[in-house]
Formats: structure tokens, C-alpha cells, sequence
């Protein structure tokens, strides 16, 4: 059916010779590079894991983990967390010596 | 009264056209196919009222379509002319993909190859019915199932052609579930679909994390011209798996690509106006356009069946299907139709596999387009 | 005290009767459209339940909340959903077999 | 030590005017109000706080401020300039606007449009003082109570009055609770102030969902030069009520409105630099636009008693005065008022009607007065 | 075979150089450096991708770096090239930042000063060898070891630079706890390290609101050329402090902040092509930066024993050493260098205060280098 | 070994007098700038709590947490609190109202 509705509408034109075989060879040529990606994917993808193996061997996983604990780094991200933290000494330190903050203060 | 007769030269009563309310009712059917069917609701209603708000006619020295440089629409639409959202979008979309399923399942990446005949056939149909190289270069791409590609391709190859071309790719992948089906059981025997596959293997961090830097080198090495879109897909997933740059890909998959995705899909439907849009040029599109999606389907389908010849683990030729990309809907298309035949069959997540790689292939694909074709 | 304030800051322009008759024409031009505008949209919210109801006749208003449900579609948001119904699957079916994984990775 | 000299005369110190210290007070005031009033703050905030930052003097040739092609300032201030930013502030409106009280009461509709006479009012007064049409326009606007509104209109009519329109705009818009409650007292007998109304009735979600396209339509038909901003708002809106693109209308709502919001404000702020804002023209503006509140708040209180001429079931007329818009400010004040009367009658639902009324409303004004005068 | 031909000459396996390929290497290198050591990982992460993406090689007529007017990469690199996003980053850096700390320890911000003597002796050495002056100023700001102000002040000083400036900047914050502690270490006694300090008291938030304005004043009536930078900085402050703005202090400091970074990240390390970066000029800044930041660190350490001459209440040396900003970074290097004498020595929150002095100090040089060189 | 890495790369060049001068100028007034600002905002924060004292006398601080209750104002923030507010009114006024509601819409 779309086919004909497309005939119908349309009245395809007389293409030059040149025309055709450069849009069968864009055609082929692209197909060929899609598939030579996607192997080249596959393939890599299929000898990961063994690539990941030795990898691990000198290099164990273990500390990918690790890197979780909050490290030197992360400028932004990790703002919060240090102004929780300050905050935090900031709070148990200032419960201890509300009487001489005042005093300070006013002495600054 | 001079004021008014002025004023009401300018309303829309006064110089609406047949066009307009054309378009103006397609937009109100995609908002209600978005609401009532929920297909594809986060496009389908942005598009769906930037058809309508584009079709209001306003007089044309106020210059407010998306046409008229300098308008606020203009600002908007000129992400998409420029084809600056598409690989905002691809950054999203990386984000938010777990490649696992295909990690653990490499053989069937092909299909995601495969489904790209579609792409290539409508190509030289599209030049078979006088459209120019370029023209047919970005109509080939709907083929690929994916609206961010198309218009990316359709913004650097055939500007003109851009609103049919974006709308015709969004209005297909909607219609997944209605074009798919009948092309999946013609083409499979029930045996054939009647096929289990067994369950994916678990995939490491550490993969996880390697795979978007090499997938991007192999691809972009081999089509340097899906450097932008693959660059920034892979750059999302990059955010997703290092696990070091959280917020980022948060931020990348929820408010960045809800922004992008509203202004894209807004400012493509303002464009889609009636003397631009409804010309037999859109007609010939959304033929070869529908045209296009079922040859990828059946190229996705026959090409397991054609790998099941040399596989002693079989693969269930519907997840060929998938390979057409339109994540995640023709992954779910294949996981319905699988379990009209055997509803404990679980097909999804191995449709999870050619479907995201169809990604990558339809925008290598438009990277070879791209880079043959300028 | 404002009208005064502005009369004492400028002195009104000498206007002419077409500038004059424009301003008017614009002004009351302008009520009108707006006043038909809302007075439309007013009409038409007024009559919205009758034609609803007349709507429900024939498509029962239940679909909509059927809507909701998890159905194919919606590419971004979904995305999620799918991938954890994947992890779900795969980790359950993964604790099945447990061991016999090990050795399907080395295999490939 | 020349280079000490050189660099003293760029410092602040140096070439510092009073028209800049003023305005660097007035912009600590706007903050100080905000803080202390809690009037406007998301507004006037970065308002304040880009008037202090546009008002520090810098040497000319380092061209700093938002008139300076290619600053950091000109850039963030290009969304004011060309209108962009309102749209997209209306975008986020939408989708955070609930009309279910105006489709459950049709008739106070009608008094968001009777509020607009401040509009065309002001229009005439500032034609009076020797103001060119176009810039009449844009002044009668502040009228209509909506800063986005102002701004689009300002943008498009008269640049160069931009910065008094929208400072005078959201200063009134901040002051709603100071203006409005004496002139709504005036207007208003006891009796009338005590009127209870009957609670609204529930709306459907078919209703909330047709609304916005239908509205949509009546109101740009009518009015195209307002497809802009009635586009993006209804847009808004339907993203909210279509219950299947809610994440869009959440980021539509939040990080989206929110950017554009500092963005805007900031910027809006930066443009108030002494030497094109302080002016004898903006303290004219200033002064119609107190008239323009004023007059708008007057019109909106004494269409309800002109309709309850008509009507059995009485409107209190306090309800009125939220027909400037000013969402929710004017309705909380409606509110507020009435409980001063009889502190159990609750007006402040009845209240939000011609509060979102009034919104569509000015957005009309303004779409018919850019048409008219473009 | 000719299209193959012709395509083969396009893929990057024809036009590969060995500089594409040394980029390629040390943008993986970042990449790991960000997973394996979260050495700024939102930082490295995108400038890592970004560097491969930009040096897959393309052809030239296809135009898709962000130097080649019209394509996606320079739309995306626009906000680097004219310096808005660095104010975009100080926004949200503001919004995110508690002075406390500052505000309780006045006299902890002259070490943020001091350690500016990293960027004028940088300044210097440059010109020495034989960069121009504007060049030489943008190399000295990688002394303020602050991404931001860099990128911002080679946008306007030195465009062509602006890639290696940025690189040695990010490269040296993410590097501060190798660089940082062997020279503090060098420059104090055993004694010194041991000095503990009396807890802060407690800041009122009305301290905090009146800050960021009054700092602003004081800081850019002195350096009119920080204005932007600064009143992005402390206006994002006034949003958090002020209380009333919450929301925008939120969006500000999340999905805006990340949404710039991402964009920021990903097109300056896109800039990094080989035929553009790996230049003499490159090794010598590079060189140049590693000196600055010496130069910084022991600037801020010495400036604490010249003050503790003078002063009662003695300071740690090892505080000073946070005065070259990146922050927080050198704020924990001081804590664990400090806690590696005494397990027991909290610095972290007294060397917070320096900490963001240091940011201020450095838009303050770069406002001044600006000035003078514009 | 940085600074030898740096000489075998580069041969200085020859400065003039004036570029010489020029430069310790910059970098000396940069400095000095530096210093002068920071020093400025040093000395206002130490008088800020003294000078927060004066003021806290004629305005005394307990306002600043009533500003939080909310008050009119802040247009989008408080939307949806007003909506909720009508929300909780309407489903309220509702309830006692069931029955009399569906006549009411069918009336209007
Ligand atoms: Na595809
Ligand atoms: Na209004
Ligand atoms: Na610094």
C-alpha cells in the first residue's frame, strides 16, 4: 500500500548513471561501517571480561570501592560535607564554652 | 472603529487557513494519542501543542514564528536549526543507560547493526523519488528510530525538511507498537518466537566504567562524523558509571534533559507550520519514513535468523526487532509479542541489548551520512 | 497627591486630534478584545461539564486513570522503570546460578 | 607608581556618582524589604542585588554592563532584551497554576478582565504626559500586575524604558498589600464586604486537561500577538494536567523557573544603572504606574458590583481587587480583608479565580497592544 | 569502491596524528586519576572525555570543533570563550558556601591575600620568559588555584592560552595534596605544626546576610574589574543567607552549577586539540603554574609566622597554606598534615577561613590584572 | 628542576627598562590591591558583632524568624502552598457537600 501511495504521488526522476552507482556505493559503504563498529564493539566487548582478568591481577578490584570514602578531591560535592563536618565541630566545641564566647566576642 | 477593523486584520479569525486549522487538529490528536495511549507522552505533547501554538496565524510583520530571526521562538528553535539539543539529549540518555544487558550479550550488538539496512534502503528510495543526496541522507535516518538523530542529521544535511522529518520519526517510534507487530509474525515461525534465551551474566563495575571510553574510540575512529552525538552519549554514561561524578549525571538525566526536551520538542512542533510543512515533499517523508522503520524491523528479525545459523545457543529472532532502537518501546514490543506465545518467556532485558546498541548504529550511520554527504 | 505630583514633574504635551482619537480608539479597542477574549473563554468553561458529560456517553472517563499504568511508551522517563525491572530479573535469576556464572564469564 | 595612578582612577572610589550610590541604596533597600517584609523576595532579591552590582562604576572601555556587546552581563541580559526570559518564567507558571477554581467559577472570570482598565487607562495618561505610543504601551502594562508580562511588552515596545517598567512593575507587585486594602475599603460597604460565596465545585481532570488547549486557542485567535506567552503558559499547564509528562512540568516548575529567575532578576537589576535610569521619565513611570494598581484594583471591585446588579447569587467584591493579578499577593490581600470583616468567611479560593484570570488577561493587553503598536 | 575511498580518508585511522593520540592519552589519564584517586573528580571526568572527544580527528570541512564558528562544540564552548560560565560556577559556589568560619576569624583572611603573591610573582617570571603582559597575566591567576577565575580571566587576556591556562589550573587543584604538603612541611617548625587554636565562635545569620553585600562593596569599589565574578559569588551567598530565597539558592548550587560544570568541563577539554595545545608555550605554562602554586603555598605559610610576630593568640603556620583556594582541598591538606603531628589538632575549620578568602583574593588579582591590562 | 626545566626551554627574552618597571609595577599595586581590599574586609568583619549590637538595640533580631511564617508575598515559592491551602478548603468544603455538588454542575 505505501509503496503505491508513494507512486502515485510522486513520479520518480530519470536519475544519471553517476547518480546511481554513487548512492548505491554511499549505501553500501555505510552499512559496511555500521557493521565494522558494532563487530568491533562486539569483539571488544566479548574479550573484556578476560582483558579485566589480568588486569586484576596486579590490580585488584577491591580498591574501586575504596575511592568511595571521602578523599581528598571533589571540590564542589563535597562542599556540604565539610561544612556539615565544621559545623558539627563548630557545635560540640561551642557547647563547652558558651560562657567565654560571649566574652569573645565582644573583646574581637 | 479604524483601530478595530485594524486590530482585527491581525487576529486569527481573519487570516486562519485550511493549513493552519490542518495543523492545528494534528496537534490536538498527538496530545490526545500522548494522553490516551500514553505513547510517547514526553514528546508527543511537547510537539503536539508547538504544532498548535505555531499554527496560530499572526500578522506577518510581528515575526514571531520560529522562522522570523530574532523572536523568542527563533531562541528556542535555534538548539534544534543548529543541532545543538539533539546531543544534549544523547548526554540524558547516556546518563540514564545501563549497558549491561548489552555487555553481557556482545553477539547480539549485531542486530543493532542489522536494523540499520532500514536507514540505508530508504536512502536510495528517497533518491529513487528525486530527493537530492543530502535530502535523502536525513530522510534515510528516520529509519534509525531516534528522534534526537534525525534531527540532528536533518538540521546539518536538509534544514528544509527538518519539521517533517522530526515529526515523521516521532509520530513512528509513537506507533512502535502498531507498526512492529504484524512485520514480527510474519517474518517468525512460532518455534522461532517460542525461543528462551538464557539470563544475561552479571556485568563488573569495572566494565562498566571502560566501555563508554573504548566504544566511543572504535566508533568515532571508524565514523568520525558521530563524534558529537556519541561523544556527548558517552560522555553521560562516562558521568553514570564512574561513580565519582554522581551529581552530574543526576543533573544530566532529570532537569538538563527535561529543559532541552521541552524547548526541543516545543520549538520542532512551533515549526511544523502549514505552508513549510504540508507540501507533498512531508507526504513522500512519512512514507518513506514508515517504509523505513519496517524494513529495520524485518532487517533486525532476519538477520537473527540468519545468525541462528551459525549459533548453537539460539537467539529468539524477535529480539531483532529491537535493534531498530526506540528505547525502551520496541524492547517492549518484543517482550509483548514473546509472551503472546509463552508468557513466562522474559524476553526484555535480551531486547535491552540490540536496543541500545541500535543507537549507536543509527548515529554511526548518521555520521557516515553526515561525513559522506558535506 | 500622585496627579500632582506628576503634573508638577511635566508639562502635558500639546496633542494633536488624530493622535488624540488613535490613543482612544486603541485603549477602547483593546478592553473590548479583551473583555470578548475572557467573556469566551468564560462561555466555554461554563459549558465544559455539559459537553463532558455528553463526552462520557460515549468514552467513559475510567480510561484515563488506565493511562497510568505502566503502558509502552514514554522513551526517557521509563527508562528507569525498565532498567529495574532488568536488575530484577537478572538478580534474581542471577542467585540461581550463582556459580555456574563464573564460569559462562570465562567461557566468553 | 604610574601604574598605581592608572589603577586608581578604574577604582570605584574614583569615579563613583551619586546617581550610583543611590541606586546602590535603593537595590539594599529592595533586599532589605525582602528580607524584613518578606514582600517578593525570589524578585526582589536579585533585583536588589543586581542594581548594587550594576551601579559599582567601572572604567567604560572594560565594558562591563548588560549595554556592552559581548559582556558576561550583555549575554545573561540578552534573555531580557529579546524577550526570552518571560516566556519561560510563564512556562514554570503553568505548570504550577491549578485553575481548577476558575473552571468551577466561569463568572468571576469576567473580573480579570475588568481589572485591565488600569491598563488602558494608564495607557492614555502616559499618551498625556507626552509619551510616544509605543512607550505608552508598555508603561500601561505595569497595570496588568505581571512582571513577565511587563518585561515581554517593555522589550518589544521600548527598550530603553525596560528597566523603570520592570522595577516599577515588581515594586507595586511587592507593595499589593500596602495599595490595595484602602482603596477596596473605599470602594466597599460593610455589607458587601461580608457577602459569603458559595464553596466551588470540584473539577474534573478531563476539564483541567481540554482547558488550556481551549483557552489556548479562544485567547490567541483574539489576540495573536499574545501566542507567546499565552502559548507557553497554557503549555505549562497542560504538561501539569496531562498527567503524563509530570516530570517535565516538575522541572518546568523548579530548576527550570528558578534559573530563569536569577537569571532574569539579576539581570533586570543590572540594567538600573544610574545613567539611564534615573530619569525624570522613570519617576513618571513610577508615578502611572501607582495609578495603574490603583485604577486596576478600583475597576476589578466595581465590576463586581456592577454585576451583582445582575446576578442573585452575589459576588463579595473584594474578590474583584484579585483581578490585577499579582498571583497570589492580591488574593491573599482579598483574604485578608474579609476576615477583618467576619474572620470565618474564607474568600481567598474565590479569590485565586480572577487572580489567574487576570493573568490571561494582561497577557491579552499586552498582546493587543504590541500588535496595534508594532 | 571510490565513496569507501573517499570515506576511509575521513575516518580517524587515516588522520590520527601521534599529538591526537598523546591527548587521547592524557585525557584517560585524567579520567583515571578521577575513579581511582577522586582528585577532583566533577572537574576531570568532563575535561577528560571532553579532551578525547576533541581529539578524535575529523576532517577539516566538516568543522566540529569548538573552534569552527557554527558547529555544536563551539555553541557549547561560547560560555567559555566569552567567560559567562565561570561567573555561572561562582553563582553557585556562593549559594553553597558558609562564611562562618571567615566571618568568626577576621583575621585569618590576610592569609588569603598573601598567597596571591603566587599569581604577581607568576606574573613576572612569565613576562621573564617572554609572554606579553596580557598573556602573563592570565598564567599568574593559576596561582589563585581557582578554576573559575582562570578560565574567565584567559577568556579575556589571552584566548589563546585559555586551554593550557585551564588544564594547568585543574590539573594543579586536583594535584594540591602531592604538591602542598612537603613544602609546608619545609617551612615550619615541628613546634609550629602543633599549634592548636581556639575554636571559632558562633556567626549570627544576620552577620551572614550583611556580608556578602558589604564585602562586595568594600572588594569591587577597589577592583571594579572582579564585579562580575564577585557579585555572581556573593549574590548566590545573599540567596542562601537571606533565608527567603531558599529555592533559588538550592536550584543555584544544584542542577544550575552541575549544568554549567558538565558544559564548562566537557568544551574546554574539547578545546585541548593537539595542533592547538601541545605547544612550548603549554610545557612552559604548565611549568610556570606548578611554580605559582609553590609560591602560593609558601606565601600563605610564611605570611602566618610574620603574623604570629605580632600576634598573642598564635596561629597554625599550616592554616596559611589553605589561602591558595581550591577549595576544600588545601582545607583538608592542612587537617591531615596537622593531624599527622597531633592526631588530635582540629584545623580544618580554621583553615576554611583562609580557604575562602583565597577565592576572593584571587577574583580580587584577577579584577586587578584585568583593569590594568584591558 | 622546574625552574631548569623551564631556562632549557626558553631563552629570555630581552626586557626593556620601561617593561621591566612596568611589570614590578603591576604585580607591586596588584599586591598592594589585594591586601587593601582583604585588610577592609578583615577589619569590617571584626566590627561587624559590635556594630550588629547597636543595631539589634533599636531592632532587636527576634523579627528575623518571624519573617519565616508566611506572609504575603513570594509569588512562585508560595503557590503551591496556596493551592494546598485552597486544595485542603475545597476537599473540606466538599465532603459536606456531596450530593448537593453533582446538581450544581449539571445546573451550570
Ligand atoms: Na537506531
Ligand atoms: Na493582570
Ligand atoms: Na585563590
Amino acid at each position: 500500500m505505501i509503496p503505491l501511495l508513494l507512486a502515485q504521488m510522486t513520479e520518480p526522476r530519470v536519475m544519471t548513471d553517476a547518480d546511481f552507482w554513487r548512492a548505491i556505493g554511499i549505501a553500501s559503504t555505510g552499512l559496511v561501517i555500521v557493521f565494522t563498529a558494532l563487530i568491533l564493539i562486539s569483539l571488544f566487548i566479548a574479550s573484556l571480561p578476560r582483558l579485566l582478568e589480568q588486569v586484576a591481577r596486579i590490580w585488584p578490584e577491591v580498591e574501586e570501592s575504596a575511592s568511595h570514602t571521602s578523599h581528598p578531591g571533589s571540590q564542589v560535592a563535597d562542599n556540604a560535607a565539610v561544612v556539615a563536618a565544621i559545623g558539627y565541630v563548630l557545635h560540640t566545641e561551642m557547647q563547652k564554652q558558651m560562657a567565654a564566647e560571649r566574652s569573645h566576642a565582644n573583646k574581637n | 472603529m479604524d483601530t478595530f477593523t485594524e486590530f482585527f486584520g491581525t487576529t486569527g479569525f481573519a487570516t486562519m487557513t485550511w493549513g493552519n486549522a490542518i495543523m492545528i487538529v494534528i496537534g490536538i490528536v498527538f496530545i490526545m494519542l500522548a494522553i490516551m495511549k500514553d505513547y510517547e507522552p514526553l514528546l508527543l505533547v511537547p510537539i503536539g501543542m508547538g504544532a498548535i501554538v505555531g499554527n496560530i496565524p499572526t500578522a506577518d510583520d510581528m515575526g514571531l514564528s520560529v522562522y522570523d530571526s530574532g523572536s523568542v521562538l527563533y531562541y528556542l528553535y535555534f538548539g534544534v536549526s543548529q543541532g545543538v539539543y539533539p546531543p544534549l539529549i544523547f548526554l540524558g540518555i547516556g546518563a540514564m543507560t545501563d549497558f549491561s544487558t548489552m555487555l553481557s550479550n556482545p553477539k547480539l550488538v549485531l542486530l543493532g547493526a542489522a536494523a540499520q539496512v532500514g536507514v540505508f534502503l530508504t536512502f536510495l528510495g528517497a533518491i529513487w523519488l528525486g530527493f537530492s543526496f543530502q535530502e535523502a541522507g536525513a530522510i534515510g535516518i528516520i529509519g534509525g528510530a531516534d528522534g534526537p538523530t534525525a534531527i540532528f542529521l536533518a538540521a546539518k544535511l536538509a534544514p528544509s525538511l527538518l519539521g517533517a522529518i522530526a515529526i515523521a520519526a516521532y509520530s513512528y517510534m509513537a506507533l512502535v507498537p502498531v507498526i512492529q507487530p504484524p512485520i514480527m509474525r510474519l517474518l517468525t515461525t512460532r518455534e522461532e518466537r517460542l525461543i528462551r534465551m538464557a539470563p544475561p551474566r552479571k556485568v563488573s563495575k569495572r566494565e562498566k566504567m571502560i566501555f563508554p571510553v573504548v566504544a566511543f574510540l572504535i566508533s568515532t575512529l571508524i565514523a568520525p562524523g558521530a563524534v558529537v552525538l556519541l561523544g556527548m552519549m558517552f560522555f553521560g554514561n562516562l558521568l553514570k558509571e564512574s561513580l565519582v561524578t554522581d551529581r552530574l549525571a543526576r543533573t544530566a538525566r532529570s532537569a538538563m534533559i527535561d529543559i532541552v526536551t521541552i524547548l526541543l520538542g516545543f520549538s520542532v512542533g512551533a515549526s511544523t507550520q502549514a505552508e513549510t510543512f504540508l507540501t507533498r515533499q512531508s507526504l513522500q517523508i512519512f512514507g518513506l519514513g514508515a517504509l523505513s522503520f519496517a524494513i529495520a524491523t524485518a532487517g533486525g528479525v532476519l538477520f537473527a535468523k540468519l545468525m541462528n545459523l551459525f549459533l548453537t545457543e539460539k537467539i529468539n529472532p524477535l529480539v531483532g526487532a529491537a535493534g531498530v532502537s526506540a528505547v525502551p518501546d520496541s524492547a517492549r514490543v518484543v517482550q509483548m509479542v514473546g509472551q503472546q506465545e509463552d508468557p513466562h518467556n522474559f524476553l526484555l532485558m535480551h531486547a535491552m541489548a540490540p536496543n541500545v546498541a541500535g543507537v549507536v548504529g543509527s548515529a554511526i550511520a548518521a555520521g557516515v551520512l553526515w561525513s559522506v554527504l558535506t
